[in-house]
């Protein structure tokens, strides 16, 4: 054990499976001799020579493309997008070939990679270092998507994404990089040294994709999270003074729907939180799902909070961001009705 | 500079359209033998002349001449021969069968297939091939049961890709034979991180790729050749020019002002252009670029400049765009006869054994589709199970498409109650 | 007026466009000389020159980054990706340009451009030529999407977009282009001619985007659909002999809320129907708006019919495809609970 | 061949990391005044010889030789000289109310004045510029007010993009320069768009795009040549070599075995290498380009070879990847003091104006900046009105954003009545 805020987790994660598996390399824009301008790969080329993590040219179409190929080949590449901002020229070879490839080829061809990008907002990066574009890969069959609240999970999930024999998008929340992070930008920062979730095994471990945890059992309503909204949405409960069921989805896709339904149906009430833009987001299919599944039990209509429909906004990052305030109040209109 | 006349958009346009008699005297073509065959390890700048010249081995005699001239045994010519010749016969058969609506599409390489069988005897058996929809002379060469590739077009029940994949876009890994996509150079950068992971390994094979002069403009192929000459990638990168992208003149993808094969100076790699249509050619250039990689001295992208006979596809009417006869202009001739002549210049074949071996391919192939047909044909089945469609989403197929599965079986069972 | 299937009323709106603006230019793979693979373009660039219909390269990016560019000038650019399924590598330049720019500029820029592109299954095109991808578009702020489902509509959304001054992305059902379809792949094939919908005017007019329009009255249960699908519900409503109402949708977005509000509150029932794979597609958002007003209105579940979470497997197309017999059988169930 | 060693991968790495001693002895730098200036109507192949080799016109002496020598008149070489003294004196300045909190980034172009500066007076007022987040010396060499500059820095209540776009991301219409965005190389294809539009619409203005070497590896890049080719549009596309792409060498780019102008050989367009801390070598190639695309000969791809002093921005430590000092060995100097010496050599300045220019500029920028900050700053406020944050998503507010308008607005009211 050691204590570990998530940028060392994820570090850990690569380290650990670097040193069991002479078949994963890592590359990216500035990963290897800088380590990374969040420094999550920091010590890796080092350590494991410049054969297995090494920098890549400024062109994520091609970062992904090469992965596929690497991995076709045998190998498991784990490719950095800078920030999930960048993701989109990747986005054919991600949604056309690496989610393809297994399905078109009959099985002969499969695509073990796994695709880190630092998303989501808080560090006033503005419109093009905030993004949140879950969304747009969870509508896409033949991916998984995943995204941790906590360095233990960090880890645990980063091993089990690289281990996954099909692509795996690994969507890193940037403001829980250093520490744990409720909204209160107002408040001191606090580091993840103290929090229970920073005490990382140094070995390799696993946290299984397509689990989600119940981080807070509650009768009053159920709260569906992930990432940075996850601590929020705790926030926020505590706030609004009601008795909560947080779940942290953990894995988007493939979602663990049984806890999802059977909390809903314990709580009669759903509140769906995330940073991503409103319309059309993952939010979406989740209200979906649990109105499909939970109908019967429902008290009240299931509510969304989200990020508002337009981008970023630089200067207006804590009006945009969907805060524990903003989810307290939607806390206290679904218990009202 | 005050009386200057206004700005204008110089929009490309084709030679010959439907009506033009085409003639290609304007293209400068270098005589065979002419060309320079720089050392294997020479420095990439060395080749440059390459890429605006064009290789040929193959004069208008027949004759093999010039330093790119690979000797090869009159075997091996017979062998090459045969699979180009298959390849063709393969072609017209299946069109055919769509015209017949036993397929829903097809497409031919006709005119094109040196290029893909003259490519495949270049390489190792087990190097990796990464083509686009045109290369199925790869599988021929390669002697890959054609059978399978018939059970693929008609999506039967033998059909190795389950029915779920566009008739045409085989996948065989044990042929070396990368699953073909339907969106058009993707396959390039994935072609070099195959190479990349090979050298990572320390080791021998190494990759090919190939793509369509018009597919050329798309990123992936910068990606490609970006990729490929920062990590010195063994790999070789094909740029197919057969003049047309549908209905689109190589103009419109840059080759009015350029070659194509110039691309590479600037990346620093070698750029080779060769005569498609000269099989001998063709396997020269295609063995310089694998000797290249193979000894660890990266990529080359070589231009194959030939002619696409064929429509684009079933679903295409080139009469609507060029004129009818435009290939028969071609100067550069067509590969199957040219390898002809030159075998019976060596005295090495003859117009008996010719029609002989013709007639045995048609046979092989009319035997061979009348087993696939036995087997299923997509207008009319049997298939696979539906119920397979489900499968390889993912490796273990999770809840919602069991749910998925589950609910089309239930619909498939109502509908046989009620017809 | 004069007698129109799809193909010709989607020409005769760029010949009404090309004739009315001088700034309206339009290029793509094929769409010159040759008229574009389905017709779409046919004569144009004789009537009117290769300066303003021209063919371009392969590079799909290229093509919007290009038309963004024009579109900053001051020309009202219409660019045809040959398929819906071959956007990918545009996507960035949709995402992050086209849809920022005014934002991003503050007002001084914009992309009043067209995105023409043939969408969904039924021609037997295998994974690459059947794709319905409009619902990684709806989740993207600062940009319209559009589906008519008749030539008449066809004709005057195509030139409501042109004109529009933001991005619009304007997805053609090639299974209707030459005839009504309502999913009876076994029955011969429809003519438009005979259609109402099918006698369009000669000359210029607009149907305005952001308009749904009600296709059938009814009191049993409400459907949401477009393109396609529209002409799927209606025969499907017909073989459950319920008495629907049926809302084709027109605009995804911004949608038209109003309408579907009424509708649902007054039946009571909501079925959303598409032909896109269902996790996070558009019916996933319309589920979770209708949920979210109507809730105290609902007597069922809102069910959604929609592709299945698999690529659209070639030789499968039609138990891919959700056929009439799949929406009655699921419009019997929502009327059953 | 049997007896070959395994493949290997190369990995390019910087020729210097921290604790090595820089030399850059390695590069052959041609003598100025050597390069050749083709006629401006001439064929691209004639320029093949200028993308190997470096432009250069000022000499170690700082004296102007050979043809490309612009000649330009001393006030024009004064108001330059202005310009990218300004430009450094602004990045100063504004470096340091990042680091004062006063805003959260910011982007220095220290060493690369002479490129935006050079190229911005090469170029007529109204041709429409599609820079990178490195180009903030064409606003200034335009006249551009600081103080504009400054209030989109500082997100205040005078910031003409209302808060929404990340500090340094510019937009100035009136200036003709286009809306900068965060993703590297969009602008690319972009600019070749607007060009074709100006050509399509017989207009005389022209567009230029610029892009980093690092970002010269994505598909836009590739997208910009082949449109800005196949269309012959009256752009000028600039590649700005200047060594780094944040920790990531050229070599990473590609530019280890080819010069990043010769990408311009494979599209038949001419490619340039130019000096781009010699102003006059810059305004000199850049006016060539320009008055060739004036001339409807389409466009040129201009290699500006030059080195990135500054930090990549406020968020980099460049110590952690290169020598500290890497910077003060670069052998092409530093761009003002170049064109400093160059203009006393020509009698026309003098240390002492120098030092009172500097003086003064240093004066108008600290004016600015508290101007600027009067209106407010991003970490302090005074803003926009945060419900502005929902316009121009949309010409006109749809129904779903006056929904969320109004959300924000009641839930602001909520927090004002309990803090
Ligand atoms: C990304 C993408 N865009 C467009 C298409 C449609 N398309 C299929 S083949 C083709 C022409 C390709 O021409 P070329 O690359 O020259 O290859 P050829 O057909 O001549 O062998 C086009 C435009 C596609 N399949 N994928
Ligand atoms: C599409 C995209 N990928 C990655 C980034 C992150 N990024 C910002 S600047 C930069 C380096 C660019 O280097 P270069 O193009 O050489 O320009 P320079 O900074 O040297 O002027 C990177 C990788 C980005 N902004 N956009
Ligand atoms: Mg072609
Ligand atoms: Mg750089």
């Amino acid at each position: 054990m050691a204590t570990m805020n998530m940028v060392q987790a994820l570090n850990s994660a690569m380290d650990v499976m670097l040193a069991r598996d002479p078949d994963v390399v890592i590359f990216g824009e500035d990963i290897g001799f800088f380590g990374g301008v969040f420094r999550v790969t920091e010590g890796l080329q080092q350590r494991y020579g410049e054969q297995r993590v090494f920098d890549a040219p400024i062109a994520e179409g091609g970062l992904v493309g090469v992965a596929i190929g690497m991995g076709a080949y045998g190998l498991r590449p784990v490719v950095e997008c800078q920030f999930a901002d960048y993701i989109y020229p990747a986005f054919d070879q991600i949604v056309s070939e690496a989610a393809r490839l297994r399905y078109r080829s009959g099985g002969e061809f499969n695509a073990p990679l796994t695709i880190r990008a630092p998303y989501g907002g808080g560090i006033f990066g503005g419109q093009t270092h905030s993004q949140s574009p879950e969304g747009l890969f969870t509508h896409v069959c033949g991916i998984k998507t995943v995204i941790p609240s906590t360095p233990y999970d960090a880890k645990g999930l980063l091993i089990s994404a690289i281990e996954d024999d099909d692509p795996v998008l690994f969507f890193e929340p940037k403001r829980l990089y250093s520490g744990p992070f409720a909204g209160y930008h107002d408040r001191p920062v606090e580091p993840w040294a103290g929090q229970p979730a920073s005490e990382v095994p140094i070995d390799h471990y696993r946290v299984p994709l397509g689990q989600a945890s119940v981080v807070r059992e509650g009768s009053d309503l159920t709260i569906l999270a992930y990432g940075t909204m996850v601590h929020v949405a705790l926030a926020a409960a505590r706030e609004a003074e009601v008795d909560a069921e947080v779940i942290d989805l953990r894995t988007l896709w493939p979602l663990d729907i049984d806890p999802i339904v059977a909390s809903v149906k314990k709580t009669g009430r759903c509140l769906i939180v995330h940073e991503a833009t409103r319309t059309g987001g993952y939010g979406a299919e989740l209200s979906a799902l649990v109105q499909e599944r939970c109908f019967h039990h429902l008290e009240a209509p299931i509510e969304r909070v989200t990020g508002w429909d337009t981008p970023y906004p630089y200067a207006f990052e804590w009006d945009y961001f969907p805060g524990p305030h903003r989810v307290a109040d939607a806390i206290r209109r679904a218990l009202a009705s | 500079m005050k009386n200057r006349p206004p700005l204008a958009l110089h929009i490309p346009t084709a030679r010959f359209r439907p009506g033009d008699t085409p003639d290609f005297s304007y293209l400068q073509l270098p005589r065979a033998g002419e060309a320079k065959r720089p050392d294997v390890h020479c420095k990439a700048s060395e080749t440059r002349e390459l890429s605006y010249g064009l290789v040929r081995v193959l004069d208008d005699n027949g004759n093999a001449v010039g330093a790119w001239d690979p000797k090869l045994e009159p075997e091996t010519l017979r062998r090459s021969l045969r699979a180009m010749m298959l390849t063709r016969a393969f072609d017209e058969r299946m069109f055919r069968m769509q015209r017949q609506g036993k397929t829903s599409f097809y497409l031919k390489c006709t005119g094109e297939e040196a290029v893909a069988v003259g490519q495949a005897f270049a390489l190792n058996r087990d190097d990796m091939c990464f083509g686009t929809y045109r290369q199925q002379g790869l599988l021929i060469a390669r002697d890959w049961p054609i059978v399978d590739m018939m059970n693929q077009i008609y999506s039967n029940t033998r059909d190795r890709l389950k029915g779920r994949q566009l008739s045409i876009l085989y996948s065989a890994r044990d042929a070396g034979f990368f699953t073909l996509s339907g969106n058009v150079g993707t396959q390039f950068p994935q072609a070099v991180g195959w190479a990349m992971a090979s050298a990572y390994k320390r080791d021998r094979r190494i990759a090919a790729a190939w793509i369509g002069e018009g597919s050329s403009a798309e990123g992936d192929f910068h990606h490609g050749l970006i990729f490929a000459a920062v990590y010195r990638a063994p790999v070789i990168l094909n740029l197919v020019n057969n003049q047309w992208a549908i209905s689109s003149s190589q103009g419109v993808a840059g080759g009015e002002e350029a070659t194509f094969a110039s691309r590479a100076i600037g990346f620093g790699i070698p750029g080779i252009r060769v005569d498609g249509n000269d099989l001998l050619a063709v396997y020269a250039v295609t063995r310089w670029a694998a000797d290249r990689a193979r000894s660890n001295q990266g990529p080359t992208l070589i231009e194959l400049f030939t002619y696409r006979v064929a429509p684009h596809s079933t679903s295409d009417d080139p009469s609507r765009y060029r004129p009818g006869d435009e290939g028969q202009h071609w100067p550069l001739g067509d590969p199957v006869d040219r390898l002809k002549t030159h075998l019976i210049g060596l005295g090495e074949w003859s117009d008996e054994r010719h029609q002989q071996l013709a007639a045995d391919l048609e046979e092989t192939v009319r035997a061979a589709n009348a087993e696939a047909q036995t087997y299923g044909i997509l207008s009319e089945g049997p298939h696979h199970d539906p119920a397979t469609m489900f499968e390889d989403v993912y490796k273990e197929m999770p809840w919602h498409l069991r749910e998925q599965q589950a609910e089309l079986a239930r619909l498939r069972a109502q509908r046989e109650e009620k017809p």
